[in-house]
């Protein structure tokens, strides 16, 4: 156990925090989930990677900077500290760039990475169908085999980002006599394609980030199918893996919600409640564990281990501890909190923050499907029962 | 003592409950979203119900009701999730104006043409009235920053937080409603959702949370009716316990819909907004945590099991 | 509504607190769960009883006071107020007597209820067997009928009060085919029978107040079975109703709790943390409303209305309260709360009362099963399920 | 930075839980129970397995280990529930003594031959040594109270309350272990009651509890191994996590025993009683919570998120 930064380590972590106090935007963007917000985004994103700072733990050959697991930390608690945006890119830089270098042939990895890695190609995640969502295996869109393409024919849903994004990934029912888990396939397709119809779908917030899809007969070749033909299953679980696990929420993230909160919390000390300081107080402890226990499963990967069913407890904890600080803001922000914009049209953060909080517990996994998976594979409870 | 409404006030408060039902659905409020939010028919029907004069005294064209009665009806509207600022007006004003012998109005409320939304300084903001416009996050409320400062009576903040807290308790009833029918009807893993015990326990848990409040905003209306030296505590642990109960419920309905509850196509949303701007309105959680704090660590009230009705 | 006692009520009350400062024993008595506490709770039930105080709910030919609902809740507002021992006849009040007048005969009523309103006869309760707790259905003790006798062999356990009380009451399997809840019967018996085996079982503070019972052809005559062979299930239940329901824990108890935390809290002020006040303010909130709940049902009860399985929600409200209550206190107290008795030799009832606290949501149906009624029940949630 | 323990060390845990495991079952915790709590041979034990000395200098016949050491074995220590008073003597005393170069009794202590339970003034009593006898719920703690005040070093504190914090882990993890084990193995309703996704997810719900409270005692153990200026913060945050964490463990895991779990016969209560004495050991919740108070909302340590090892 050793918890000290190494000179090397100190002084990236120099570099990093002069890059992003010379770039990062001074005003707040607009919220990624409308056009406005979105092209602010992706410029943004073209911006890091114009520092190279886009995809930081990919090899260089793909356009990263080949980081290790600590620096990419140091990375990310930076990043936050400066109050750098949300990223547009996310689905490409956690979900989909790591799954292509696990199981995409090099040509793959030449065609799709480098530019997901240059913010030119922005990805949509397309996961769930309107009876596929906490239960996956139920996917019902076919993409049937006719020579050297798939014809694709479904349904998505609450595909985030897919209102403007690019591309998109997913997996889909290529036997059309299989069940469940079996017969499916990953594939990647242009959102622009003939045949794909976008439906925004406005969110709790009033804003159209996500969308559904309608796929009839799209036509995508057949090499833009990611491992083999009925492997679409290991691959989303190895991606949703990655989603639920290590990186899709860095601890930096928390930690400057944290310290926003303490500041809240200051400037309202005198009419707070006691439930309100308690909660200010376990922000804190639990950001910092949270940030421990990163850090000890980033050391852990470092040296060769796996992240396995443990990545429910990391989901669990960061999306309900998520929401108690922005529920914690609203409680201390009081009549202000219902305002969308204060008297002084500063954008309320924290309304935001709290709704876009509330599906923490639900997507990348349900907090209930992940408290199965706890109970089950951790805990070694039996999985048949009734209610 | 008798804990229980009278069949008047239950007769009342059902046909309110059925009226809005018939009159204000879902569909009423995604159509006033879209067109603006106020429909003059909507507050013509609650006139001709009698509801803009419940507590206008007889002499003045109302029906002379009190304080429980209107909790009881502000309950509904909270349930109904009624988009006009039918309670600043009729349940919040009227009584502040009967009390300070402000007598002039009094008849045109009752008739419906008058609104009046009262700020206070704990409240600078209402739905509708006059003032620079101000963007809630409920669609549905016309928010005005009043140009004066409001009035600093404790009386005037009582009404408002209790007729909120009656609201709450109907907003978490009708979420927790929703989240039930859903949980009916979506399946996963080949069963209805609400056959996860999982889902059902947190349900169980916002009713044992709900069906507790509501009684303390019953206590708390009787006893702002009644005046008692009290009664101020009592529409303090209303509101805090509403206002939890609420967000308890709105949370865990969220859950149960799932991704579809993070969407506008589902209908909660009105209502979980409703319930965070009246979580923070007429006095926050921690400002009427305070007054409790003062009466019951304070010491300035007597408690302990011979008190219940202290 | 009409939050006011009458002129006759507030008599009432003053009689009952000069009683009750008159006789509450000054001294906490020994815990009920021991010889010494058990003789001691049985005197202070025959004290209640020459002031006709043990029964105040039951008829007067039964040896009660008649009184309304309202007038129990008066009653036991000032027992708590005074600090009023736990009543070793529980059991007798609240579950037996009850259910004796709904299904017993005039002459089981005549036997049995006046000995038990002068606290003469004890009882304990013998439901749950070793596999049969929550799911009660499952019970195997049987009892075949032998001419005028039942003959019972079986087992049953968790028994309160059953290592020192004098007679039982439970239900046992009459028919052997049967099967969950069908074929069970009611019986009452003599813990002092021939083939009775007690087994005290020593409970998590160390003390023994309740027993395994070892039924070894046990004969019990006929006329002790309540109700009609096969009705036990429905008896049962009704007699788990009132458990529930309305008067196992009235809310005066926990007021004196709420109260006391208050005092506790007051005298620990500045060091103690935000948690523990927000507990405190929640202690008061939420004895106020259970006690509101309590006078409302009691209304409607006394208005000809019924109480069904929102006798569930009192359950799990009353039960968690009282362990938060405890919960609180005992971090109020500190490196203080593990000490048995204090420095100064008084008992730390914080502790014994935590202790306790953590039997609630177990007992008088688990709090799962509660929360599963109410689902089921008052919500319409669909039975079936898969875990 | 290297947020992971040596092989070194986890081998020496996992020799440390094999030991305790073969010769410190429930059953001897049942035998010491009835028969006075004490047992030299498990003391003559623990000494070969040179845990006596693990935090004495070598020239001082110990083996010279550190906190991070010493921290891991006492949650080893906790999860068996040790009744010998190992960690009072061997990772508090020995560490403040070396600290106050006060050398004396290390080699004593390292032999076996001599334990030091240290008071404070913030924790009169602890287990076993001289003074009067208390009654601490927990029957394997021979609780007394020191005739003498006990040092106010806040370097002491720390020890106590960080060696508490990892017992309290241990023990968490073990009435964890305990519950589930009972949940496969009990059947209501014709299945185990561990398939009932209302107990599956109580009991998730406790392993997320203990497994976000170790890292946050490991990481305490090495601040203040190191002597960095916020040791005593993150030694408090440790301290809070893993009491709440056991004490929600605890509350579950009778939960799931249901009425077996009220009992004297299940083993689970030794772990439930010595987890709510080390609650409040060496600086209660309220305590610690204040020294993380006045850190973060006092503003005398930096926060955010490139301060995670500030």
């Amino acid at each position: 156990m050793d918890l000290v930064y190494t000179p090397e380590q100190q002084a990236f972590r120099a570099e990093v925090r002069a890059w992003m106090e010379a770039h990062v935007p001074k005003e707040p963007l607009v919220t990624l989930e409308c056009r406005e917000g979105y092209d602010q985004h992706v410029a943004w994103e073209r911006t890091l990677a114009s520092g190279n700072w886009g995809m930081v733990t990919w090899p260089e050959a793909y356009g990263g900077r080949g980081l290790d697991l600590i620096q990419w930390l140091i990375f990310e608690e930076e990043y936050f500290r400066a109050g750098g945006p949300n990223r547009a890119n996310q689905n490409g830089i956690f979900l989909l760039g790591p799954t292509i270098m696990e199981f995409g042939t090099e040509e793959q990895k030449a065609r799709f990475l480098p530019p997901m890695a240059r913010g030119e190609v922005i990805w949509a995640q397309a996961w769930s169908e309107p009876g596929a969502g906490s239960d996956m295996a139920a996917i019902q869109s076919k993409a049937v085999r006719d020579g050297d393409h798939y014809v694709i024919t479904g349904q998505k849903t609450w595909s985030s980002r897919a209102a403007f994004a690019d591309w998109g990934f997913g997996i889909f029912r290529t036997d059309p006599d299989s069940k469940r888990h079996k017969g499916l396939t990953f594939i990647l397709f242009d959102l622009n394609s003939p045949g794909i119809t976008r439906r925004p779908i406005r969110q709790l917030h009033g804003d159209t980030g996500f969308a559904e899809l309608f796929f009839d007969e799209v036509r995508v070749p057949v090499e833009n199918c990611l491992a083999g033909e009925g492997e679409g299953w290991n691959v989303a679980m190895a991606t949703a893996g990655f989603e639920r696990g290590l990186m899709l929420r860095s601890p930096g993230r928390f930690q400057a919600t944290a310290k926003r909160l303490v500041d809240l919390y200051r400037a309202h000390e005198a009419e707070a409640s006691p439930a309100a300081r308690e909660a200010v107080l376990q922000a804190w402890m639990q950001t910092q564990a949270y940030a421990y226990n990163t850090y000890a499963v980033a050391s852990k990967i470092m040296a060769g281990g796996k992240i396995g069913a443990e990545a429910s407890l990391n989901k669990i904890f960061w999306s309900e501890l998520d929401r108690m600080m922005h529920r914690t803001a609203m409680q201390i922000l009081g009549a202000h909190a219902e305002l969308k914009r204060f008297g002084n049209g500063q954008i309320n953060q924290w309304l935001e923050g709290y709704i876009f909080s509330l599906s923490g517990p639900i997507y990348a996994g349900s907090n209930e499907v992940q408290r199965n998976i706890i109970a089950e594979r951790l805990l070694g409870l039996p999985r048949v029962g009734a209610g | 003592m008798d804990f229980r409404f009278t069949d008047d006030q239950l007769t009342l408060a059902e046909s309110v409950r059925d009226y809005l039902a018939g009159t204000h659905g879902p569909e009423v409020l995604r159509r006033l979203d879209a067109e603006g939010n106020r429909d003059p028919a909507i507050w013509q029907g609650l006139t001709e119900m009698g509801l803009t004069g419940l507590l206008v005294p007889e002499e003045h064209g109302g029906l002379g009701l009190g304080l429980v009665e209107a909790a009881l009806i502000a309950a509904e509207c909270g349930r109904a999730c009624l988009a006009e600022p039918l309670v600043d007006t009729a349940f919040v004003a009227v009584p502040w104006l009967v009390r300070n012998g402000d007598l002039a109005d009094l008849g045109a409320i009752a008739a419906g043409e008058r609104q009046m939304p009262l700020p206070h300084v704990l409240n600078p903001w209402v739905a509708d009235g006059e003032g620079s416009a101000l963007e809630s996050v409920d669609p549905l409320r016309n928010l005005v920053m009043f140009p004066a400062a409001g009035s600093a009576d404790p009386y005037l903040l009582d009404l408002g937080a209790l007729m909120s807290a009656a609201q709450l308790v109907g907003l978490a009833d009708a979420m927790l409603h929703q989240a039930v029918e859903y949980a009916k009807i979506r399946t996963q893993f080949g069963q209805p959702v609400g056959a996860f015990q999982a889902l059902k326990h947190q349900l169980a848990s916002c009713a044992v949370a709900v069906e507790f409040a509501k009684p303390a905003v019953w206590r708390a209306a009787e006893a702002l009716q009644d005046g008692g030296e009290s009664a101020s505590v009592h529409v303090s642990h209303a509101k805090v316990a509403a206002s939890d109960a609420a967000v308890l419920t709105a949370e865990t309905a969220i859950q149960v819909h799932g991704a579809m509850g993070y969407t506008y196509e589902v209908d909660l949303h009105f209502w979980m907004k409703r319930s965070w701007a009246l979580n923070g309105a007429w006095g926050d959680r921690a400002w009427h945590l305070k007054r409790i704090d003062q009466a019951v660590i304070g010491g300035t009230m007597p408690i302990g099991p011979e008190h219940t009705f202290a």
